[in-house]
């Protein structure tokens, strides 16, 4: 390896060592302030080494990585979004008596693992990738070991990600089996628009079921509700963030170098995926009435969406799936912060009852979090307005109207179940309301800087998006390019 | 040595995935779901092993050593978790360790 | 003087603005020095206009004042412009003079009302609209107008809004009147349609060069005029809301439901004569109109036993018999009719006025009776009112004008001898109905006990009023009697001369004794049943046909329920079981759908895991099946 | 610039009425008063000024033109610009902002300051809309204008508020994502065409879409505007939202969210879709009559006051889809009329009866009846109005629906028959309210106060301003002409020229601004 290779794998050392350095420190002496304090400063330099390593991008470590800007900027989504979870936790855990500092190493070791998804190009490091990330996020679900619910959601997520673990390996054994590569750009290569054969085919189709686990897509979207609402808010965060981010840059990389547009079965299979996601992800959170299911069942619907983007198969689309995540991630995060802040020991703030008058006891929170269920809902002066136009923007382009006009009037039915939100934040509070504790906590300094940052990206991405749409530009639109290049 | 044509290899991988998946849908018991997880991840891997025959390379073997190492770990995260599941229900019915739904 | 044209209307509306504005903090002194001086000053100043306009006629006959541009779209150029001619000195003359009388009678007859300011606010705008109406010189101000005096009639008919009876009669007026004045207004869209213009007179100068006779066009424009003036005039099929109207007070019905409004229809067909012209069979049907009405309404004010409603009826009537001449085209004629009309039944209404306002509101002539000692100036102009209106001959007005159009029927170049004979009934019945108002109000025993005596200001307007039903008819005399021809010849330059057939003066005599004998014989019929011998009354009543027809004529020939049956009541049921709107339903049944899809996905949520992994088996098993098999 | 200004002061102000409840709980009811009342005076001199100025022909029907980069990536800038029917829309804006700032002055009583926030944040949305002429930043501003709208209805709103609040967003932003969608499309094509990507309504205007497209293009357009209008079967929302808003929740929405549905059409459907409007305008004047009609008839059958109110406004709104697809200048100028006639006469009688339910909470029509007496000044005010609405000449509405019918009548006889039935509909409907409310026997012993001054000043004013312009509609017509002129002559450049180069079309609109800046 050279100086360069090590240079260009900078940020995953950092944090490597981090999860060292905490595992060292647990050792002598427990302090959960200060091993938070590292984490979060591996993740700040992490974050600020991928600055320095754009001078040496396209980088490629073959045979398993490659660091491009692509690359970089979902590590950077990973790890700004890392940087957050990991304030949220410490206010979130601070309550809690028993051992937190291991939480930490997990946190890193999963960000590593979501980042390494970024920078894969093999099946290997692939699998690495995600086995990491699966890992960690087992132990950190379950994590606080007090709460039935947090077993429970582990234990499912463990059974299931293992299962759709299997299918992805089998699917790629498959693909190896019928095209003798395990590498994306050799496949890419062999493959160059030829017909593939039913191994191939059906090894696609099982990476896709465990691709789409992972992303919650309908038909396996089950464990999502379960899961978000079992999982501590900031982990819920985490998974809804750094997990999918991280299995989403895959799955772009991944079947844009394969050019999946030349297989029509295989995005007829995808726009199945996107269409059902946006329907019965929409549906399922319509009369939902708690608030952490809502988003649970949103996100399969707003992955749906991210699809729609993907499947536009134009010089717009990965530009404009990687700006919706981006604005998503902004989104989610802020709505899991609120979530996470008035939760606590004595309960997790998660019901629509807990937010019932919201609005005339914390108005500012209620005021973000209003923010943050407009974005989602994709209405004008915040980010996700500017994504879902950009992934109707695609969708336009490429003429999927299907796609487009259900992704619509799914976005129709959204609105109700956010509206639902923000009702009960607003309608007039009752003197018979029982107190709870969660609401009237004040909000830590870590938790406002968490929140106002947030809130400023949301209405600055809103507002003001040609800098953020020329960075994407910039960073992400190389990846068609340099794929397509290489085919011929 | 006779070779075993790789479709032969991968129908015996199939079917021991298949078993396994047929396992996890009909187990209860937790740590038989588990079992069941892992007939089927070996399964895989001898898939990749059989397609690495196949093309003559390492590659498949490798890539079952990275299956060996990290299902190890998941199952020993999945038996800790076990453990604080049964201390918590006191049964290892996965059914019954169901409270979320809806 | 002429210049001045512009504050005939611009007074009463000036007294309106004032009244409105600050009429509650008026003392009723002051409300009804403005109320009636308004209106009197307009007089005033139609008189000195109109002694100007005959001494020294301007050019065309016609004078016009444009006061400023209303609307300019494209073509559409109505502008708020006067138009002075010898049809609308007339009608103004009439509006101002009869309007003032009824005013000043109305200071002394409301005083006691609560709502005296409003009530001049309400009668001032009205004769600011009606003079609007009439001055007009395009047909979108006098749409205008028409409409105002709509809303003043529904405003003053439902005066005592307290008694909802009274609203909803109010708004039967105004919505029947509404269903012609929308016909109209889709004739004025026509004609704008046709000739890029509203102002009438371009509108007469052009129709007979671009449109033949009896083209499609014309005929519908005609038409639809005459939907407007059906409406306004209370004609056949929609006269049923002027009976309703005398709710109002009998100022009110002696202004705006007997001399002005009402008569707004035979306004407008004869202004537009040119386009009824040009549609001969609509013209027919505008006589045909008129001499059912007059038939229908006299039939019902026969049997009529509140006073206010048979005038309302005999108001009908007589508005049929000016479509009657409006119908063969004697348009001075009928002209001349709506004027001494206008003196005569005023003169009833307010004669009527004075007995309800003695009698504490009462109404019914029946409970009246033996009022000829007790209230000697209101029976002895009440009996010329009813002499002109019943055609007594040679003295009254009334006979003048009726007899006008009785001749044109016959003899005018559109005339019909059968059109010609239901006038003669009608003229014949209407002394009948006119003689039992008299003799039962005024004759016969006492039924009810007087309070108080009539002052000045009722007397004066029913003597001034008297005076004119008896002499205005002798600016206007037939061949047989002295052929003066004041009148149509002064109507000449607004309107044509009727053409007659056969010009004949001993025709003419033969026609006018057999009006006179009907008339005479109605007179007596009436004295013999109601004054010799009432049974007769009471045994025809009695009888079955006799009851049954009775009956029919008392409810004014079943026109209301024939309405109510075929549109109010559908449309009311209608809007009752539709209230909430059934298209509501779509969208709920939308979101009751998205509900249920919702509920059943929502059992596949079971939190068991072995269901979750059996799903993504089915999830992967669609998926292979998808990929390979498409 | 000054538009610019117009809006940012409606969002100053708002966000500064937020704020300063806290000073004093009237300071925000004076800043929106403010605020509200600079941005009046500002339109107000425009038009005087250009009261002249804009009859001139040959001279652009532009008066202001701002522009800067947005988003330039997508082609997308901040370009707003003002005629003499934006001029209008934004006096009738700001005019009916200032009185719903002041019937708001006692009934709202909670949360003063978040409600002057959200009301000057409607009227910055709208303004919006009115001036945009990129479709982007219109679209941006047609739903800024919903969300505080949704907050308005839902806080202050009445009994059955958040049902209402519900359908109101949900309606408007189902209709408002198809119209996304077909801004669109629209750019798509245009770009793909020209390789110019772009959301600049001049340079989208001489579009070359095949008519099969254009009829798809033209519907996502159409719907957002005629959920907004309302048309039948798409009015579901608005009886509800009118009825349960706050007064000046419902003073807004009738009398300016409706318009903007209406100047989306005039502004952007006939202008971009000339051929297909012009293909689609019968299906159009049904819509219209049926709207009329069935608007009037529930307007009728309704018990509760308001929302017999609402229903009206489905009714007169019909004559404007009647109008804007007529497409020659009676029925255009109708049109506008109509807007604004409608935006006075019906916010007055939301006026009326947000102060009967403020004096006797019930908006039911049979708790009501012989008023008259007690409350002179509500039952003149009300009966005034109630003449408005079923279009007594001498006020403006009156010259509005002449216009119309005129206009309309020369395109198809039919229809304007029917809709010319609707006049009688309205008498019935609107006597009804006269009827019920203020006539026939009390029945109960009122004892409740009439019309102070505040409302007296509010009323008063919209009283002078209908039957100016029922009396002296020239002013307005004179303004709006302009505008509409170029309407029609666009559609005689589209058919003479159907598919001449597109290119030089954009060249004609685009050198016929000039710019004021």
């Amino acid at each position: 390896m050279t100086a360069t290779d090590f240079f260009s794998l900078m940020p995953l050392i950092i944090i490597a060592t981090a999860a060292v350095i905490v595992m060292i420190l647990i050792a002598v002496k427990r302090n959960h302030s200060v091993v938070a304090g590292v984490s979060l400063a591996a993740f700040a330099l992490a974050f600020l080494s991928l600055f320095r390593i754009t001078a040496v991008t396209p980088h490629t470590l073959p045979p398993l990585l490659i660091i491009d800007n692509y690359a970089l900027f979902y590590m950077g989504l990973i790890f700004a979004a890392s940087f957050a979870v990991t304030l949220l936790s410490y206010n979130y855990l601070k309550s809690y008596n028993f051992n937190l500092e291991e939480y930490y190493i997990l946190l890193l070791l999963a960000a590593l693992g979501a980042s390494t998804l970024a920078i894969s190009q093999h099946f290997v490091s692939i699998f690495l990738g995600l086995e990491i990330l699966s890992v960690s996020l087992y132990a950190l679900i379950a994590y606080v070991r007090t709460w039935e619910r947090n077993l429970e959601a582990g234990l499912k997520y463990l059974i299931l990600a293992a299962q759709s673990s299997a299918f992805l390996l089998f699917g790629m054994a498959l693909v190896y089996a019928s095209l003798g590569s395990m590498n994306i750009n050799d496949m890419a290569q062999l493959l160059s628009g030829a017909n593939l054969g039913p191994l191939a085919l059906i090894g696609f189709a099982l990476m896709i079921v465990g691709i789409g686990f992972k992303l919650a897509v309908v038909p396996f979207h089950l464990w999502t509700p379960d899961v978000y609402h079992g999982a501590p808010a900031p982990v819920t965060a985490f998974i809804a963030t750094v997990s999918k981010g991280g299995v989403f840059a895959l799955l772009l990389r991944f079947f844009v170098a394969i050019d999946i547009y030349n297989y029509e079965s295989l995005v007829i299979a995808f726009s199945v995926i996107a269409i059902a996601s946006m329907i019965f992800g929409n549906v399922l959170a319509l009369l939902q009435n708690n608030v952490k299911r809502i988003l649970a069942y949103s996100s399969i619907a707003h992955l749906g969406y991210l699809l729609v983007a993907f499947l536009s198969g134009n010089n717009l689309s990965v530009d404009a799936a990687t700006l919706y995540l981006t604005a998503y991630a902004i989104t989610i995060m802020g709505a899991f912060s609120i979530v996470s802040l008035l939760s606590g020991k004595e309960q997790e703030s998660d019901k629509l009852e807990d937010y019932r008058g919201l609005f005339w006891r914390r108005p500012v929170l209620s005021a973000v979090f209003t923010a943050m269920m407009f974005s989602l809902a994709g209405i004008p002066l915040t980010a996700g307005f500017i994504g879902k136009y950009f992934i109707l923007s695609a969708g336009v382009h490429s003429a999927k109207w299907l796609l487009v006009i259900v992704l619509v009037l799914t976005s129709v039915i959204g609105l109700f179940y956010y509206l639902r939100i923000v009702v009960a934040m607003y309608s007039a509070p009752t003197d018979d309301m029982p107190s709870q504790p969660g609401i009237s906590r004040s909000v830590s300094f870590s938790g406002v800087l968490v929140l106002a940052g947030l809130t400023i990206l949301l209405v600055w991405f809103g507002v003001f998006p040609q800098g953020f749409i020329s960075l994407i530009q910039n960073m992400v639109s190389s990846l068609q390019d340099v794929y397509l290049s290489m085919i011929v | 040595m006779i070779s075993i044509p790789m479709e032969f290899g991968l129908i015996l991988a199939g079917t021991l995935f298949v078993l396994g998946l047929i396992g996890l849908m009909v187990r209860r018991n937790i740590i038989f779901v588990l079992m069941s997880i892992e007939i089927m991840i070996n399964a895989a891997g001898a898939a990749f092993i059989f397609a690495g025959a196949k093309w003559g390379e390492p590659d498949g073997q490798i890539m079952f050593l990275f299956i060996l190492a990290m299902s190890a770990a998941e199952v020993a995260v999945g038996l800790g978790l076990i453990l604080q599941i049964y201390h918590k229900f006191q049964t290892l019915d996965g059914d019954t360790v169901s409270k979320m739904r809806g | 003087m002429l210049e001045l044209l512009w504050l005939i209307p611009a007074l009463p509306f000036a007294g309106f603005l004032i009244l409105a504005l600050f009429g509650s903090r008026l003392s009723r002194q002051s409300a009804a020095v403005i109320g009636v001086g308004s209106v009197g000053l307009s007089a005033i100043l139609t008189l000195g206009i109109a002694i100007r306009f005959i001494s020294s006629p301007p050019a065309d006959h016609a004078f016009s004042q444009m006061l400023w541009q209303w609307i300019s779209v494209d073509a559409f150029q109505p502008a708020i412009t006067l138009y002075l001619d010898a049809l609308s000195l007339v009608f103004i003359f009439v509006i101002t003079f009869v309007g003032f009388f009824i005013h000043l009678y109305s200071s002394l007859f409301m005083y006691e009302e609560e709502g005296y300011s409003r009530f001049f606010a309400y009668m001032n705008l009205f004769v600011g609209s009606m003079l609007t109406l009439v001055l007009g010189n395009n047909l979108l101000l006098l749409y205008l107008g028409w409409e105002g005096v709509g809303l003043c009639s529904y405003l003053l008919i439902g005066f005592w809004y307290k008694d909802s009876e009274n609203g909803y009669a109010a708004r039967k007026a105004f919505v029947v009147t509404r269903v012609g004045d929308t016909a109209m207004a889709i004739g004025l869209f026509l004609l704008f349609t046709s000739f890029g213009t509203l102002d009438i007179q371009k509108l007469l100068q052009q129709a007979p060069q671009e449109w033949t006779i009896n083209s499609t066009q014309a005929v519908l424009a005609a038409a639809l005029l005459l939907g407007g003036a059906v409406g306004k005039s209370a004609q056949l099929p929609l006269q049923t809301w002027l009976p309703d109207a005398m709710a109002g007070p009998t100022p009110v019905s002696a202004l705006i439901h007997a001399a002005t409004m009402v008569t707004a229809g035979v306004y407008l067909i004869a202004r537009t004569h040119v386009l009824f012209t040009l549609a001969p069979a609509v013209q027919t049907a505008v006589a045909v109109v008129g001499a059912l009405t007059l038939l229908m309404a006299g039939f019902t004010a026969l049997t009529q036993r509140d006073i206010k409603r048979v005038l309302a009826y005999s108001t009908i009537s007589q508005i049929g018999y000016m479509f009657l001449g409006l119908g063969v085209g004697a348009w001075s004629a009928a002209v001349f009719h709506f004027m001494t009309h206008a003196f005569f039944k005023a003169l009833l209404f307010l004669g009527a006025g004075v007995i309800i306002f003695v009698l504490h509101h009462e109404h019914d002539m029946f409970k009246m009776g033996g009022l000829r000692k007790k209230l000697p100036v209101t029976f002895w102009t009440f009996l010329i009112g009813s002499a002109s209106l019943a055609a007594l001959p040679l003295i009254t007005a009334g006979f003048y004008s009726k007899d006008m159009i009785l001749w044109y029927t016959f003899a005018g170049e559109q005339g019909n001898d059968w059109l010609w004979a239901a006038g003669l009934a009608g003229a014949f019945i209407t002394s009948i109905y006119t003689f039992r108002m008299v003799f039962v109000t005024f004759y016969g025993e006492a039924q009810a006990e007087i309070t108080h005596k009539p002052g000045m200001q009722l007397k004066v307007p029913l003597i001034v009023l008297a005076v004119f039903s008896l002499i205005a008819g002798f600016i206007e005399l037939p061949h047989t009697l002295g052929h003066l021809t004041l009148f149509s010849h002064f109507m000449h330059s607004a309107l044509p001369p009727t053409e007659v057939l056969h010009e004949s003066v001993s025709l003419e005599l033969l026609l006018q004794v057999i009006a006179a004998i009907a008339v005479l014989l109605g007179i007596y019929i009436a004295y013999h049943i109601f004054i010799r011998n009432r049974s007769i009354a009471n045994n025809l009543t009695a009888s079955g046909p006799g009851a049954l027809l009775h009956r029919f004529w008392y409810s004014g020939w079943g026109f209301d329920k024939v309405y109510d049956t075929l549109f109010v009541n559908p449309l009311v049921w209608f809007a009752k079981i539709n209230r909430n709107d059934f298209i509501d339903l779509i969208y709920t049944g939308i979101a009751g759908t998205s509900r249920e899809f919702h509920r059943q996905l929502t059992r596949t949520q079971t939190g068991r895991l072995r269901w979750y992994a059996t799903g993504i088996v089915i999830g992967a098993i669609i998926t292979i099946t998808v990929v390979v098999y498409l | 610039m000054i538009l610019i200004w117009l809006i940012a002061i409606l969002m100053i102000g708002g966000i500064l009425a937020w704020i300063s409840q806290s000073w004093h709980k009237n300071a925000p009811r004076w800043i929106a008063l403010i605020a509200a009342g600079v941005d009046f005076v500002l339109v107000a001199v425009i038009w005087l000024q250009n009261l002249s100025k804009v009859d001139l022909t040959g001279q652009s029907q532009w008066l202001f033109e701002v522009n800067y980069q947005w988003i330039p990536q997508w082609g997308i800038s901040f370009f707003l610009a003002m005629d003499g029917l934006s001029l209008l829309m934004a006096l009738l804006t700001t005019f009916l902002g200032l009185l719903s700032v002041v019937v708001s002055w006692t009934e709202i009583k909670e949360r003063v300051g978040f409600f002057h926030f959200n009301l000057l944040w409607i009227l910055a949305g709208i303004m919006g809309v009115f001036t945009a002429l990129d479709l982007f930043l219109f679209y941006f501003f047609w739903e800024v204008m919903l969300v505080p709208m949704y907050f308005l209805i839902g806080i202050w709103g009445h009994e059955n508020r958040i049902y209402a609040a519900y359908k109101f967003f949900i309606f408007t932003q189902a209709s408002g994502l198809l119209m996304l969608l077909s801004i669109l499309g629209l750019y798509v094509i245009h770009g793909q065409n020209t390789g110019n990507y772009t959301f600049n309504y001049f340079h989208l205007l001489g579009t070359d879409i095949s008519l099969f497209t254009a009829a798809w293009l033209m519907l996502g357009f159409l719907i957002a505007f005629i959920v907004k209008l309302p048309a039948v079967p798409f009015h579901n929302w608005l009886p509800d939202a009118h009825t349960e808003a706050p007064t000046a929740g419902s003073v807004i929405l009738a009398g300016l969210l409706l318009k903007t549905g209406a100047y989306g059409l005039l502004r952007f459907v006939i202008p971009l879709f000339p051929d297909i409007s012009e293909l689609f305008t019968p299906a159009a004047m049904m819509l219209g009559v049926l709207g009329i009609l069935y608007g009037a008839k529930l307007a009728y059958a309704q018990i509760d006051l308001k929302r017999l109110v609402a229903y009206t406004s489905v009714s007169h709104m019909g004559f404007v889809i009647l109008a804007v697809f007529s497409l020659n200048e009676l029925a255009l100028q109708g049109a506008v009329m109509q807007m604004i006639c409608h935006g006075i006469s019906t916010g007055a009688l939301f006026i009326l009866v947000g102060a009967m339910h403020e004096r006797i909470h019930t908006r039911n029509i049979e708790d009501m009846g012989g008023m008259w007496e007690t409350v002179p000044r509500m039952g003149g005010v009300g009966m005034l109005f109630a003449m408005a609405s079923l279009g007594l000449p001498g006020l403006g509405n009156f010259v509005a629906e002449f216009l119309i019918l005129v206009g309309a009548y020369q395109v198809s006889i039919f229809w304007t028959v029917l809709a010319t039935v609707g006049l009688i509909a309205a008498t019935v409907y609107s006597l009804r309210i006269v009827q019920r409310v203020f006539h026939g026997e009390k029945i109960k012993d009122w004892k409740i106060p009439d019309f102070n001054v505040r409302e007296m000043v509010v009323m008063g004013s919209m009283i002078a301003v209908i039957v100016w312009l029922g009396l002296f509609p020239q002013s307005v017509l004179n303004t709006a002409k302009h505008t509409l002129n170029s309407l029609q002559q666009r559609k005689v450049i589209e058919q003479t020229a159907w598919q001449t180069d597109s290119q030089t079309l954009n060249q004609n609109t685009s050198e016929n601004k000039t710019i004021i800046k």
